[in-house]
């Protein structure tokens, strides 16, 4: 149950299909930074991927490729599985807008088709906001918020865009254990209800097994895919649970491994060229 | 008031006066200035004591602020500066010492346009809200029974704009005709198929009234009276020259106008212009004064006294000691 | 008043610490009132002495007294009012054309590539273009008609809106448009819901620029075409220079600064509140 | 070419997507010139057109091709390029001294709020004055110097760069004061390190207005005193207007417009320079 | 040794000197938010003070009040410890300036006094590079960072000024554990050899056990301090020990009641004032 599979496939080969794949992805900034190299991974509908890796790997670029927000060096990237929503590392809410104005204009955007109006649109932004916990905080403008509070802003925005993929970059790492745990329990509730393809970037190894159906580890420049772990945990998982937590200790091991592995080249010059390739 | 401590930046100054700034216009009007200057003739009688330095302006406020900043001390100018420049300052900045030029203004219309009575309904641009020629348009028009106002209503609609403006304007017939100087009168005429209506000259006793004086600072004149005379000394001869040799003249105006404005004016429309203008040493002063009585007239001036606006003293030792007839200030 | 003064010369001293203690209307009213008042004192009693010192005579540069006596004659005159009244309502009207201008080919500009580079710099190109020589076009697209001052008034403030615009929207925060793009807003709602605001105020300073522009044009526009029974500023102002009427002159320019300060504290009204909403006015201390 | 314009209405097509391809330099300089060529062709084109079609007589509006001859004419002749280099030298040194006064007070007026209280709409109040209305005041200082000419200049410049600058100055992210503020940094420390550079984008755009300002000013100041033996680019302009001189008016005007795009290509050159310094040049797509 | 100390006291009475003192501070925000309530803290000289919060109790608030970057409403902060540095809980990198140029700034300004030459500068800040793992990217500009390199890159920025005070805000929170552990164990090396004072703000409850003298617990709005925990366990510790562990579960048994019992009143609207005093 909890030993990792050794080989790394694009996708899993259980008939699913895939909502997201990209396939030998490669991204370059600049002229000579390799910040992802040939990676393969595939996000099957409804299955939750969590992304692990060390600081500066490449997740984040691995998340805006995949939402179009730029474009491979080489690779293929598809995103058949519909509507792509995204949670940045930042909260990147709207300064000039109120925390309801933001999460409505998701909204507004998502039914453009079926037509809301502005009042149901204020309805489902408190009902969101009561979901990240901040009913009541509407009218404030993102600068009144704390940085954990803003976060959860950006949440609800990505919750109401009623996408069928969900990107998410470390969206609970400004929040403490309790609420982070809260929340937990409430992206599962909607993963399930809405069966949202999802894939999450986080630094908490608990938090990937706590959530995730397969971790996906990634090494550090350039980043590719060293390894997979399917969670095949029961759920409901409590984050503070035995099991989760053992399981979450061998991969961080693995991941240690991997980071001592990469600690010399992290110190040298990158834009020198050296690790390329 | 002071004004003894001018020449900061200009480089001239009162301090042992060796230097006389002289202003004008690049206008056919101001051929005086330009013949006078393109010819030596200010350099020759200012001699070695002191230096001429010209400022060209390209209207005449500039050239009254210029005046009263001290920073020149003489310059050709129209009557309706002058009387601005007298009337503000109440008699203290200016003396109108010379006359230079007199004609060359003219009602220039489309053709079919064929008397006053035509003119009703009409638009009919001046150079300028209350100068002469404005101010000569709606006096006529009075006469003749046409009501005006300043703010172009009334039988006759009178649109004061720039001169240039109203070569195009009169081109494509968003207005119906002028009352402009020389050599815009000529190019309307030359270039668009204007028709002279009514030459100003004509309104006047003796077909004479001025369109071009020199004027000169009052201080300027109380300091330094030989240095006036040396100017009117130059602006007599330059006069004669003109008068005497009209061709050698208007060879010598392109040159300097070349020099100037890095264009001469056509021959033809040199020729037209300065045919119908007059240039003489008299500044016909009772046409000043009667000029300034129609703008009372006509509502566009409140009542000035220009008496002493003349200081006509050089200029009538220049004459006699040439032999030449006095003119007079009145 | 001089608790007052000693407070702000205090607030000299440590210059980057703005006060935020909650105080009164009224005094909140003195505190921007009072720097005013000093300073046009200031100015006038400067301008008093230095024509007491008899360094110009009068008619070259007239003392407070006259001209302010001159401006009062005139705020006794009908004509005045309605002189303000025309010039405004040109400058409103011709302003307002400009705003739709530059916006539309701001909005073209700066996200078209193609034609940025071909009319970007253009843009400014034209706004150096002096209003006089947009005269002979002006009359020849509009005739002797107000149309031609709208013209050349359009003209001088429209590239500097358009310009505010595209400042704005090639400084707008990369990470605000990826959040736009990925809310699925695309091309006319992401400029209506993301660029534009982020632009704003970026295109409130350019608002403000060609305001200037526009008046300037203005003023010399006037000169263009005099219209039955309009008189206007720029025209006054005109007349008072051709008459060499110094008091004239210097009172029509104190209106001229009067108008140019209150629309310049609309503008800085729309400021403060876009900065107090976007939470720009915490400052340190 | 036919590629590069499909290409490009590709690009129409999705509005928001630019393309960060590497392509080769040649390449690169192509897709910038095509568009400005296509323009003046296109521009060209049009008016030859309205010319033909016998709208107004040529004296009035001339076509291209007389027009080009005139400038051709001029560009034979050493007199342009004595005005041309008489004009830019006043132009950049006005500019230059505007530039100072406009960081002075303009950071002056920014950071000490009874100066701003005083002076701030003031500054926008001076931008809309017009030139003439200086001339007196110039005159009366400068006598018939190029330093009433620089007066004016300064006068009209000055205030857009202050303005670009306080703007700048207020919208500063306050994260970054508070950051500059924790490094220990005070007041020109501060305005230096953080402030200024922070305001940079904002103050690049203001200097591009006060530019154009200072420009117009100077069109309008270089009639003030004509200088022997100097023509300049002002006076050529107002020679031409004044002779109704319609070639010339229009070859005066193509002069200035490619002065303008010329000047306006370095701000544009400084400010993609800051952009892809600062990160700002990573577009979506 | 992990029995929670239960009352509340401004100060130890150990006679060490206080470098930083709260004195009943409270703040409030616009109208009637009332984000601290009569907070009274202080961090001895060399001590290492970790402050663990609901997201949203006032963390940042009380730390930016300590910076003096803004006013408390009412009650006293007394500073006297020497310089603050201060680490935002964003990154705030000024991004005209190259990482090191970032870093040199802070470097040029504390050494104002005894002037430090260009070169001297740029050696240092590389060598504050290769302690946060970013040796090579100095002459990157900060856009061009990933949001936990930025991290690192503030916190090199907060060490190189060298203060007697250091405010950190969360600064290992976009930070994977292999990293974010490196940097415990040089923050502590750091703090040891200058006998810093930190003010550390943390979610992670792991984390300030592992490295706090004591860790405050604030409660939610309004934030007050409502329980501290001395920490004895002998340094240096491991993130992952056993007595780590559960000192941390007994911290976060006492938080989470602490979230629980302000559970409902977050939901309800702040702005309406019915929580204050
Ligand atoms: N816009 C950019 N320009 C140049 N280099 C970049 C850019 N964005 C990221 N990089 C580089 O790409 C690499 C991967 O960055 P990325 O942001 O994907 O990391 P990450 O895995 O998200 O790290 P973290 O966990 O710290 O957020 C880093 O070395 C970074 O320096
Ligand atoms: N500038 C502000 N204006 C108004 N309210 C503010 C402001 N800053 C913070 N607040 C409010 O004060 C409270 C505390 O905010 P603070 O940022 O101190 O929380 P925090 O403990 O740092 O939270 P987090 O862990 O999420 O960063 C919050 O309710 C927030 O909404
Ligand atoms: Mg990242
Ligand atoms: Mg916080």
């Amino acid at each position: 149950m909890t030993a990792p599979t050794q080989e790394l496939r694009p996708s899993r080969a259980d008939g699913h299909e895939p909502a997201v794949r990209l396939d030998a992805v490669s991204k370059v900034y600049g002229r000579d930074l390799l910040a992802l190299d040939r990676v393969s991974l595939s996000v099957d509908k409804g299955e939750f991927v969590c992304l692990l890796g060390a600081s500066g790997c490449g997740k984040s670029t691995m998340l805006n490729l995949v939402a179009g927000l730029d474009r491979p060096t080489a690779g293929e990237i598809d995103t058949k599985g519909g509507r792509i929503a995204m949670m940045f590392q930042e909260p990147a809410l709207f300064p000039w807008l109120t925390v309801s104005a933001n999460i409505e204009l998701a909204l507004r955007v998502k039914s453009s088709t079926r037509s809301t109006t502005k009042k149901e649109r204020r309805e489902r932004a408190t009902e969101l906001l009561e979901i990240v916990h901040l009913g009541g905080f509407g009218a404030k403008r993102p600068h009144e918020l704390s940085g954990g509070m803003r976060q959860r802003v950006a949440l609800a925005r990505a919750l109401a865009q009623d996408a069928d993929v969900l990107l998410m970059d470390e969206p609970f790492g400004a929040l403490d254990a309790m609420t982070r745990d809260l929340l937990h329990d409430e992206l599962e509730r909607i993963w399930r209800e809405r069966e949202l393809s999802v894939l999450f970037v986080t630094h908490n190894v608990r938090e990937a097994v706590r959530l995730g159906d397969r971790v996906v580890l990634l090494s550090s420049r350039p980043g590719t895919v060293i390894e997979e772990f399917p969670i095949t945990l029961p759920r409901p998982r409590r984050t503070d649970s035995g099991e989760v937590a053992e399981l979450a200790s061998t991969i961080t091991a693995r991941l240690r491994e991997e980071v001592l592995r990469h600690a010399k080249p992290a110190k040298r010059p990158v834009g020198a060229g050296a690790e390329h390739g | 008031g002071g004004g003894g401590d001018g020449g900061t930046a200009s480089g001239g100054g009162d301090t042992a006066k060796t230097e006389v700034r002289l202003g004008f216009f690049p206008n056919i009007t101001h051929s005086t200035a330009l013949v006078g200057v393109k010819k030596g003739f200010f350099a020759k009688a200012l001699g070695s004591g002191a230096t001429l330095k010209t400022a060209t302006f390209n209207a005449g406020p500039a050239a009254t602020e210029a005046i009263f900043s001290d920073a020149i001390d003489a310059t050709y100018i129209g009557p309706n500066p002058a009387i601005n420049a007298w009337s503000k300052s109440k008699g203290q900045a200016i003396k109108i010492v010379a006359g230079s030029a007199s004609g060359g203004v003219y009602l220039v219309v489309k053709p079919g346009i064929n008397g006053p009575a035509d003119l009703k309904g009409k638009k009919i641009a001046t150079p300028q809200l209350g100068n002469t020629q404005d101010v000569a348009i709606r006096y006529w028009l009075q006469e003749k029974g046409l009501k005006t106002d300043t703010k172009g209503g009334g039988d006759v609609s009178i649109v004061p704009q720039d001169n240039a403006q109203t070569l195009q304007t009169f081109a494509t017939g968003d207005i119906d005709g002028a009352w402009v100087p020389e050599p815009f009168a000529s190019r309307m005429v030359q270039e668009s198929k204007g028709k002279i209506l009514v030459t100003e000259a004509d309104l006047w006793p003796d077909k004479q009234f001025v369109i071009t004086h020199l004027i000169v600072r009052q201080q300027f004149l109380k300091e330094h009276p030989d240095l006036v005379k040396k100017l009117i000394e130059a602006h007599v001869e330059s006069n004669a020259y003109i008068n005497s040799d009209p061709a050698g003249a208007k060879e010598a105006i392109n040159a300097e106008l070349q020099d100037l404005s890095g264009k001469p004016l056509k021959t033809e429309l040199l020729d037209s212009a300065f045919k119908n203008i007059t240039f003489t040493n008299d500044p016909i002063a009772s046409s000043l004064v009667t000029s300034a009585d129609h703008a009372v007239k006509v509502g566009l001036l409140d009542p000035v006294d220009l008496n002493g606006i003349y200081d006509l003293k050089i200029l009538n030792e220049v004459l006699a000691a040439k032999g030449q007839q006095a003119v007079n200030d009145k | 008043m001089t608790t007052d003064i000693s407070q702000q010369i205090a607030g000299l001293d440590a210059l980057e610490l703005t006060s935020r203690e909650q105080r009164g209307l009224p005094s909140r009213i003195w505190a921007r009132v009072w720097p005013m008042l000093s300073a046009i004192i200031l100015v006038l009693v400067i301008w008093e002495l230095v024509v007491l010192s008899g360094w110009r005579p009068e008619y070259v540069l007239p003392g407070p007294i006259t001209v302010l006596g001159d401006l009062w004659n005139r705020l006794g005159d009908g004509d005045f009012y309605n002189a303000v009244a025309v010039t405004m309502r040109r400058a409103i009207t011709g302003f307002a054309v400009a705003v739709l201008v530059g916006l539309v080919v701001g909005a073209a500009v700066s996200r078209v590539r193609p034609l940025r580079a071909a009319f970007g710099s253009l843009i400014t190109g034209l706004q150096t273009m002096p209003s006089i020589a947009w005269f002979p076009l002006a009359i020849l697209l509009f005739k002797l008609s107000e149309s031609a001052i709208l013209f050349v008034v359009v003209l001088g403030a429209a590239p500097s809106i358009a310009n505010g615009l595209i400042a704005g929207v090639d400084y707008t925060p990369p990470i605000l448009l990826r959040a736009g793009h990925i809310l699925g807003l695309r091309r006319l709602a992401l400029y209506r819901h993301v660029i534009l605001p982020a632009s704003l105020p970026s295109f409130l300073s350019g608002l403000k620029q060609g305001w200037a522009f526009a008046w300037r044009s203005l003023m010399a526009g006037e000169l263009l075409v005099i219209i039955a029974n309009q008189t206007s500023i720029g025209e006054q102002l005109d007349n008072a220079r051709e008459l060499s009427d110094a008091p004239g002159l210097l009172a029509t320019m104190i209106v001229i600064l009067v108008i140019g300060i209150v629309v310049d504290m609309c503008f800085g009204a729309a400021d403060n509140a876009l900065r107090r909403r976007w939470g720009l006015d915490q400052r340190v201390g």
